[in-house]
This record gives C-alpha cells, sequence and structure tokens, in this order.
C-alpha cells in the first residue's frame, strides 16, 4: 500500500501537536521554524505523492482494512493527480504564508501556529479523502481551525461579527451535509464512495437521492461561496490577517468544490449520471449567477480585501463551471485554473498584507497616491502583475487554464459561456488594476460614487501594526507564488496531463473496480500537449483588453460628465444589489434556505 | 494592543459611522416571512427525501451487518462500536480528537488574555463549608468514575471520549467547590496544554507504528487477547487512553477559559480588555 | 407511524433554523444550532434501529437482531462536533460583547454591502 | 413502534421546540438541559448506550458550563466609557 498519503496528514497534525505542547516554552523564532520546517516537509510529501499518482491512483487504506467480500470495512484515501496538485497547492499556499509571519506577525501566539499546521492538516486530508463520512470529519477539521484563526487580533466588534457569521454559516452548511450522508447511507448502507456509487448504479433518481445530493450540494457550496451561499464570505475575508486571507482565499473555498466534483463523480454518478445533462444544467446555472453577482460586488468595493473576497466568490463560479460540464476538459481546466489563480491571490493577499501594515489602511481611496514612494515600488509591481494574471492575460498559467475550460464549454454546447466568464473575469480584474493604479500611481479621483468606500474611521482591523513598519523581503513569498502563478502558462504538458486525469476522474465503473475489486485500469498516459490556438488567444487578449479599458474608464469616469450619468443610471440597482449584503446572519441564514428550496426544486424537476 | 483607537467608544447598535446601511423597519418581518416560505418547502423536500428510506425498525445496511457479524472475530473487542470507533474508522476519530484540539487551541486564541487573576482577589460564591466538603469529596468519585468509563471502551459502553470528560469534569468540581482563586494553581494551563498534545500526538504515533510495522495506517500492531477482557483488541487499548488523555485535559483547558471569563464578573476583579 | 422518528427529526431540523433566523442573541442562537445538529443524531439512530433489536455489544450468546453500530459511531463524532461548534461560538459571543457591548446578530451592522 | 419509543420521539421534538422558542439565556439552557436529558432517554431506548453516555457527560458538563459562564459574562451592563 503506498505510505505518502496518510503522512501528508499524520506530519502537520503530529507537528500542530507538538507545537501546542511545548510552543510556549520554546522562543517564538523556533516555533515559527519548526512550524515552517512542518509545513515544507508536508509539501514535499504532497509533490512526492503527486508524481506517484501520475500513472496510477494512489489507494491507502487505514487499518489495513481492505475491502472484503467485495465491501469496503475501512476509510481509503484516493490520490489521482487531480486531488494531487490541490494537495500541493495547500501546502505551497502555508509555507508561504507561515514565511510572510515570519516578518508580519512578530507578536503572534504560539497558538496560531499550531492552528495553522492543524488547518493544513485538515485541507490535506479534505482533498484526498474518498469516504464520505471522513470528507465531512476534515471539512469540520478545516472549518473550526478556520473560525479560529479567523479571529486573532480582536480590535474591533467588526471582527467578532465577520468570524461569528463564518462560524454559524459554515454550521449550518455542515449540517445539511450531515443529513445529506444519513440519507444516503440510510439507502446504501455505506460510506466508501465507490461503494456507494456501486449501490446507486443503475437506480431511477429518486426524492432520496436528489434531496441527499442536493443538501451535500448546499454545504460544500457554502463553504465555497457559491451565490446565494456566499455572504458570509466577504464579512470573514475583510476581517482575516493577511496570511490566513490568503489561505482562505487561495484554496480553502475552492476545495469546496474539488469536493463536489469528488463525491458527484466517485458517488452520485451512479444514478444521476442519467439525467447528466441536467445537473450540469444546475451546476453551470450556479456557477454563472456566482460570476455574475462576485464580478458586480468586487467591482463596486473599495476596501481591497473585500474586493478580494468577492473576486474569490467569482472566479469561484468560474471553477464550478468548469467542474460542471462534467467533461475532461472542465475537469483539467478548473482544476489547473484552481491551482494557478490561487497562486496570484495568496500573492495579492500577502501584498495586501504589506501594504496594511505599512500605510495603515486597505481602502482604495485612503490609500491613493500613498504607494508611489519608492519603497513601495515592488509592491505595486507584483499587485500589477496580479492584476494581469487575472485577465488572463495570453501566456499566464489562468490564460492556459482558461482555455481550457472555453474548449469544455463549447465541447459541452455552451457556445454563449465562454463570454459570459471572460466578462466576470475581465470586471474583476479591472478592479484589482483600478485599485493598484489609484494607489501606486496615484490615478482617478478620491472618491467615487459608484464605489462604496471603507468608513473612513474605521482601523485596520485584524491587522498586525508594527510601529517600525514591515520589511520589503516579506514580498519574498508574494512573488514566488507569483512568479508560480504565471509560470504554470508555460508547461503545455501539464495541460495534457490534467486533461488524461480528468478523464480518470470521471470514469465512475472504472473507479469501482479499482477501489472494490482491485483491477486497475492502465497506467495513465498523457493526453496530447494543449497548445491553445488562435481562438484562446483571442479570448485571452480580449478579456484582458477588456480590463485595462474598464479600469481606466473607471478611473476617469468620476470626472467627467459621462460619468454622472453612468452613476445615476447604474446606482440604484448597484444599490439593491449592495442592501442584500446586509452583514445579518439571519438575512444569510434565511438566503441558504431560499437557495436550499430552488436547488431541491430544480432537482426534482430536472433529475426525474 | 494595537496603537490604533478601537471603535468601541461607538455606542452599542449605533448604525456604522458612514451610515451606508440604514436599519430597515420592516427587514426583520420581511426576512421571516420569506423564511416561513422557505422553510416550509424545505422541511417538505425534507421529508418527502426521508420517505425514501427503510421504514423506522426494517434496516438491513450491509456495512452495519457486516461489522456486526465479524467485528468481535476479527479485532476481540466485545463493543463492536468501540470496534469502529478505534479501528475501523479511526482515523475519523483522529480526525475527531483533532478538532476538539484545534477549538481549544481557537478558544484559548480568542480568549486567553493577559490578566492574572491569580494575582486579585476574586470573592468565593461558594461559602458553604459543607457544600465545599461534599465537592472535594465527590471529585476522586467523578475521577474514578471517570476511568471506569474510559477503561472498558472496547468492552462495555464508554470509552476514552466519554472517560475523558467525565474526568474533566472533576477538575470543574474542585474549581466550584473550592475556591476559584486556586483554579490556575490546580490547572496549570502549560502542563496541561502538554498533556493535551501529548494525547493528540500519541493518537498519531501509535498511527505511524502500524504504519511503519504492517504498511498501513493505525494498523493494529499488538496481541489481540481475549474479548470481553481488559487485555484485548490490540491497540484500540492505546487509543482510547491516547484519546481519553486528549479529551480531559481539551475539556480541562475549555472550562478554564470560559472560568476566567465567569470570574471577570465577579465583584473586585478588574477586567480585562 | 413507522415514519414518525423521521417527522421528528425534519421538525427540529426545521425548528433549528427557524431559532438562526429569527435569534436575537448569539448565545441563543449556538443553542439553537445544537438543536438543528441533534435532528441528526436522530435521523442517524433512527436508520440504524432494527425491531426488537438490542445494543451491538456481544457478550454471551446473543439474543436479538444487534442494531446498526456504525451510525452510532458517526454520532459519537457528531456529539463532539455540537461541543466544539458551541464552544468556539460562545467564545466568540464573548469577544463580540467585549467589543461592541452587544450580542444581538441584528444590531452588529459594521459589516455590510 | 413500541409505545415507549413514541413517548420518546415526542419529549424530543417538544421540548426541542421550546428549546429554540426559549428566548431569554438563562431559561433556555435550563430547558436545553432537559431536551439532553430527553435525548439521552432516547439513545438507549434506540439502543445506542455508547452514544447515550456521551450525550450524558455533555450534556450535563459541558454544555452547562460553557454556557452558564457565557451567559453571566455577556448579561453585564455595558461598561460606560
Amino acid at each position: 500500500m503506498p505510505l505518502l498519503p496518510p503522512l501528508t496528514v499524520a506530519v502537520p497534525l503530529a507537528c500542530a501537536a507538538f507545537v501546542a505542547a511545548f510552543g510556549s516554552l520554546i522562543p517564538r523564532r523556533a516555533v515559527t521554524l519548526t512550524a515552517i520546517a512542518a509545513a515544507v516537509a508536508t509539501t514535499a510529501l504532497q509533490f512526492a505523492q503527486l508524481l506517484q499518482s501520475l500513472p496510477r491512483d494512489l489507494n491507502h487504506w487505514f487499518g489495513g482494512w481492505t475491502p472484503q467480500h467485495h465491501f469496503a470495512l475501512g476509510i481509503l484515501f484516493t490520490v489521482d493527480p487531480i486531488d494531487g496538485i490541490l494537495a500541493c497547492v495547500a501546502g505551497v499556499l502555508v509555507v508561504a504564508s507561515l514565511t510572510f509571519s515570519w516578518w508580519g506577525l512578530r507578536e503572534v501566539s504560539h497558538l496560531y501556529y499550531a492552528l495553522m499546521l492543524a488547518f493544513l492538516g485538515g485541507m490535506a486530508g479534505f482533498a484526498i479523502s474518498a469516504d464520505l463520512f471522513d470528507i465531512f470529519v476534515f471539512f469540520e477539521l478545516m472549518s473550526v481551525t478556520g473560525y479560529g484563526l479567523c479571529s486573532f487580533r480582536q480590535t474591533s466588534s467588526s471582527v467578532m461579527q465577520g468570524a461569528l457569521n463564518f462560524a454559524i454559516i459554515n454550521s449550518i452548511g455542515a449540517f445539511f451535509i450531515l443529513m445529506g450522508i444519513a440519507l444516503v447511507y440510510g439507502r446504501t448502507g455505506a460510506l466508501n464512495l465507490a461503494q456507494i456509487g456501486a449501490a446507486l448504479r443503475g437506480q431511477h433518481p429518486d426524492a432520496l437521492v436528489v434531496v441527499s445530493f442536493v443538501f451535500i450540494l448546499v454545504g460544500f457550496l457554502t463553504k465555497a461561496g457559491a451565490v446565494p451561499f456566499h455572504f458570509w464570505m466577504s464579512d470573514a475575508y475583510a476581517v482575516a490577517a493577511a496570511p490566513v486571507g490568503a489561505l482562505y482565499a487561495g484554496i480553502m473555498s475552492d476545495l469546496g468544490y474539488h469536493a463536489i466534483a469528488r463525491i458527484y463523480a466517485d458517488g452520485f454518478a451512479g444514478s444521476l449520471g442519467a439525467v447528466e445533462p441536467a445537473v450540469r444544467d444546475m451546476l453551470v446555472g450556479v456557477g454563472v449567477a456566482t460570476v455574475v453577482v462576485g464580478a458586480v460586488m468586487c467591482f463596486i468595493q473599495a476596501d481591497l480585501k473585500r474586493q478580494i473576497a468577492f473576486l474569490v466568490i467569482c472566479h469561484g463560479g468560474i471553477f464550478l463551471c468548469g467542474i460542471g460540464l462534467l467533461n475532461p476538459a472542465g475537469m483539467a481546466g478548473s482544476t489547473l485554473y484552481v491551482a494557478a489563480d490561487a497562486m496570484i491571490k495568496a500573492a495579492v493577499f500577502l501584498t495586501m498584507g504589506y501594504i496594511i501594515v505599512s500605510l495603515g489602511t486597505s481602502d482604495e481611496f485612503a490609500l491613493r497616491g500613498r504607494g508611489r514612494r519608492r519603497r513601495h515600488a515592488l509592491a505595486g509591481v507584483v499587485f500589477g502583475l496580479a492584476g494581469l494574471g487575472f485577465a488572463v492575460v495570453p501566456g499566464s498559467g489562468p490564460w492556459l487554464s482558461a482555455s481550457l475550460i472555453q474548449q469544455a464549454a463549447v465541447a459541452a454546447g455552451f457556445a454563449w459561456l465562454p463570454p459570459v466568464l471572460a466578462a466576470g473575469t475581465a470586471v474583476t480584474a479591472a478592479a484589482v488594476l483600478r485599485s493598484g493604479a489609484r494607489i501606486f500611481l496615484g490615478w482617478g479621483a478620491d472618491h467615487d460614487p459608484l464605489i462604496s468606500s471603507a468608513q473612513p474611521d474605521e482601523p485596520q482591523e485584524g491587522e498586525p501594526q508594527e510601529e517600525e513598519g514591515i520589511s520589503i523581503v516579506s514580498l519574498a513569498p508574494a512573488g514566488v507564488l507569483l512568479v508560480a502563478g504565471f509560470g504554470m502558462g508555460f508547461a503545455p504538458h501539464l495541460a495534457g496531463w490534467a486533461t488524461a486525469a480528468g478523464r480518470q476522474f470521471l470514469d465512475l465503473p472504472g473507479y469501482i473496480h479499482e477501489v472494490l475489486g482491485g483491477q486497475y485500469p492502465p497506467p495513465l498516459r498523457p493526453g496530447p500537449a494543449f497548445h491553445p490556438g488562435a481562438g484562446s488567444w483571442a479570448y485571452g487578449a480580449a478579456t484582458a483588453a477588456g480590463a485595462l479599458a474598464l479600469a481606466a474608464a473607471s478611473l476617469r469616469w468620476s470626472a467627467s460628465g459621462l460619468g454622472q450619468v453612468v452613476a445615476r443610471l447604474l446606482g440604484p440597482p448597484l444599490r439593491g444589489v449592495r442592501a442584500v449584503h446586509s452583514g445579518r446572519v439571519g438575512d444569510m441564514a434565511t438566503w441558504m434556505t431560499v437557495g436550499a428550496v430552488a436547488l431541491c426544486a430544480a432537482g426534482a424537476i430536472g433529475f426525474r | 494592543m494595537t496603537p490604533t483607537a478601537t471603535p468601541m467608544s461607538r455606542p452599542a447598535g449605533a448604525p456604522a459611522s458612514s451610515g451606508r446601511a440604514p436599519a430597515r423597519p420592516g427587514g426583520r418581518r420581511l426576512r421571516v416571512g420569506v423564511f416561513a416560505g422557505a422553510a416550509g418547502a424545505l422541511g417538505g423536500f425534507l421529508l418527502w427525501a426521508l420517505a425514501g428510506l427503510p421504514s423506522f425498525g426494517d434496516y438491513h445496511g450491509t456495512y452495519g451487518r457486516l461489522l456486526n457479524q465479524v467485528g468481535v472475530a476479527q479485532r476481540h473487542a466485545s463493543n463492536v462500536v468501540g470496534a469502529i470507533v478505534f479501528d475501523y474508522r479511526g482515523f475519523d476519530t483522529l480526525g475527531e480528537e483533532f478538532i476538539l484540539f484545534s477549538s481549544v487551541m481557537g478558544v484559548a486564541f480568542i480568549l486567553r488574555g493577559n490578566l492574572k487573576i491569580k494575582d486579585q482577589a476574586p470573592l468565593d460564591p461558594t461559602t458553604n463549608d459543607a457544600m465545599r466538603v461534599v465537592g472535594v469529596l465527590a471529585t476522586p468519585v467523578v475521577v474514578l468514575l471517570g476511568l471506569w468509563l474510559a477503561a472498558y471502551g472496547y468492552v462495555t459502553p464508554g470509552g476514552g471520549f466519554q472517560g475523558g470528560v467525565a474526568v474533566a469534569a472533576a477538575g470543574a468540581l474542585l474549581w466550584v467547590s473550592t475556591t476559584y482563586r486556586d483554579y490556575n494553581r490546580l490547572t496549570p494551563a502549560r502542563l496541561f496544554d502538554a498533556i493535551e498534545g501529548f494525547g493528540a500526538a500519541s493518537y498519531v504515533i501509535v498511527g505511524l507504528v502500524g504504519l511503519a510495522l504492517d504498511g498501513a495506517f493505525l494498523a493494529n500492531f499488538l496481541p489481540l487477547g481475549t474479548s470481553g477482557s481488559l487485555a484485548s483488541a490490540g491497540s484500540i487499548g492505546l487509543l482510547n487512553w491516547a484519546a481519553a488523555l486528549e479529551v480531559a485535559a481539551a475539556n480541562l483547558l475549555l472550562y478554564r477559559e470560559f472560568f476566567q471569563e465567569y470570574i471577570q464578573t465577579f465583584p473586585g476583579v478588574e477586567k480585562e480588555d | 407511524m413507522s415514519f414518525y422518528p423521521f417527522v421528528v427529526a425534519a421538525v427540529l431540523f426545521v425548528a433549528g433554523l427557524y431559532g438562526v433566523v429569527t435569534s436575537r442573541n448569539y448565545v441563543h442562537l449556538a443553542v439553537c444550532l445544537t438543536v438543528m445538529q441533534s435532528s441528526t443524531y436522530i435521523v442517524l439512530l433512527s436508520i440504524g434501529y432494527v425491531h426488537g433489536g438490542t445494543a451491538p455489544i456481544f457478550k454471551g450468546p446473543a439474543k436479538a437482531p444487534p442494531v446498526d453500530p456504525v451510525v452510532q459511531s458517526l454520532t459519537l463524532t457528531d456529539v463532539v462536533v455540537s461541543v466544539v461548534v458551541l464552544a468556539l461560538i460562545l467564545a466568540l459571543a464573548i469577544q463580540a460583547h467585549k467589543r461592541a457591548g452587544t450580542v444581538d446578530p441584528d444590531k452588529m451592522t459594521d459589516l455590510h454591502g | 413502534m413500541t409505545a415507549v419509543q413514541i413517548v420518546a420521539f415526542t419529549a424530543v421534538m417538544v421540548l426541542g421546540v421550546l428549546v429554540v422558542l426559549c428566548r431569554e439565556p438563562l431559561r433556555q439552557s435550563l430547558v436545553n438541559g432537559v431536551f439532553g436529558l430527553s435525548l439521552v432517554i432516547l439513545f438507549m431506548v434506540l439502543q445506542a448506550p455508547d452514544v447515550a453516555l456521551s450525550e450524558i457527560v455533555v450534556g450535563t458538563v459541558a454544555f452547562p458550563l460553557v454556557l452558564l459562564a457565557t451567559i453571566a459574562r455577556t448579561r453585564e451592563k455595558q461598561r460606560p466609557e
């Protein structure tokens, strides 16, 4: 049996226990180094595991309980290249965040490091678990560490409000998942995904199958921040400290989408595979709604962290569309997009941490022109390049993966989808480019009627405020992440591998044979290297041009007469969208209920 | 504390300074109305799905039936639930231990302040000597009860979790019945941090030993013994005690944090901010 | 009548959610979450129950069919999760009270839009 | 279903709804204690002694301690400032 999968969880968790036990007795620097070393070791194990999983899946049965009489008695970890990539991303981001913390969080308790390592362990297990209840356990581990990490440096009531909303809404999501698991267990008498898939195979999707799938979907969509389950997210991200926010934005949310893909492909597809077009419509529908709401809300935020929070929501919608297309290219594109985008999102979040510590606020208007000093030039470069990366500029990692999704959409008969996704991408990128230009170049006005400003007297929550400032070296992790995110665009073979892996990921009968019968498919061979065609170049160029044009227009229009007209036209609907995001937990829970009912109804009509 | 001013001075409930979100007077009623409609539909869908389950009492799921058949023979643990918790699905329990562990870290992270309560003199609300005597005498009984619950987890109902919480309860009982002033001395946070970390880590280490010796994480590596006795069930015993240790320390630390908050409501105690 | 346990679970699920939506106090809200969670215990254990069954503890000769042990192990984890969630939300509520002077979710309006 | 089971399920349903409807935290924590007890009885009736034990220790120790401390702490009036 492969040894690496359990180690990628055991190492960070054991180190978290060690840090918690002895962290108060040893110097803080030593604690930080221990944590970084543990995260680096975990990441190395994850890369080794990814390489090992390329030819064929790694299956580790805990306790040695391999299936008896074709029945799974124990818990299974399955690593295929798709999961492997996501696990690696989690590891890399934790290393980057902890490295940033060396400079950025000098006064933090050792508990922070214990929680970060437990968070890593949670994400590592969540990405590769193949047992429905075990996925829930790691979901909870990830969430519980997240609630704790969200709320340190409690300087104001809004931090507590954001953390409370996060904890409450995610807990409700967890109960939905649990109810779905109970329903499925009652029907199939199994918890292993392949076993569930085998038991559901050929069953007509009845009320139980549909509702249990939707309940599980609701829980993971809540974690992932899909509309209308996303309301908690901007609050939690707005109050999280930069290194923690980098992890939330970079990978935690997107792991929720991955869990949906896995639970559908390895389990529910047994029954719902018969109505695949309806499932596709549902997932893509939620994805498109998420892209639209996320893009609009992103553009009208002046607070950098809230901007990125809605950017994460919008891009999450794109990933959901890629997964929801249910074909290999969509799966591959979505996974690579998550990886490349994660690097860039985390880079931006860490750079924001640097800006906030240096300049004391994260409000775009308050910061106007204050980044023009020479020592902030590097931060400006990172910010600008990240904006171009978000705009899928040709040659970048996001561009390659967006091209795959574009191809997948056309193949699935969703030719209208790529323009929608491109528009969402362009709007979010424009927001980042606009605020970057305002902060580091001093362009544009210091107010804009369309864009909501953070309260001027509000101090920066959740951020360390160190009087001696912060070393420029702290930007190094962000720079490395940015290079990695862009570099993924120069590996066309990666796309070929990922597409082949995506095909295997979606092959339920093959997976059932492999898990319950021990018969592995022939070793995975990479598909042909993916060379983006003229369409992809046009897609990337158009999106990037659109983003730059929109950013420029946004910086200019508040001064012009045309801007007044635009503001008057768009003002009322935007105020409406904004008012819906009331930040009240009762409203959020109501939206969740409405969303769950809508999905149940859609499933009841579409899947039967 | 950060050098910047915090907005605590804002009166409770006052709208945010920019006034961007004026309180909608009808907002709450609208919310409840929308929720009532949606919740009715949600309950309907849920009942519709639940109707697809085998009717109450007629369940024959494979997983549970199989484990009931083979559990005792394979694991020599007469309590099959114990065998599932610590072996067949022992990895879930590892996750569960770390959920508890992380929540204690999280609560401490949120609440742990710099205030030294022991330097102050909170008044003890328990002034009745008889009550104190009863409390002190009951403590060892509760500890024994907890240890007994933990020890026989794989033979009879109970186990590391239940026993651990009971042992922690004894600690809380001791604080309440003696004196709040001494709680710091009775449960030094550092010692209990170490015990908690040790318990959590030893669960992982038992798993790693299984990986090293038998090639599977959490694989059994001890002789199985006779089922129904304490010397049975192999490594389940070790995992059980690791869990008990972790749970007891974690709960004590949890109570300790909340006690500290409670003490601040006493007269004569300076509050931390 | 054999559907009754599931009705109880559905009622508690929706009732807990109702409590969360209408709550005026984070402490009350946290307890409502545990009520909502207890509906999952009830579904799990009701699924695994067998008419006339005994607990899955095998000492001496078996008399009656045992009930499903797996759901019991899942419920055990579930119970631990409920403690953890309650403790974390209450800790956050205490801090919220210190910072904002209120524990009413509808009165904390710093974050919106 | 036996009569005992019906009574146990009904008690859990009624008490659970009461917990939600009880808006005053201190009174709610008392009702919640009774609700926990009804769950313990239900678990015994459903032949789940392990879960019942878990619910006993949680319902009699962990929940009340944490809840009462929080209620005491959040009841205080707002600090004058």
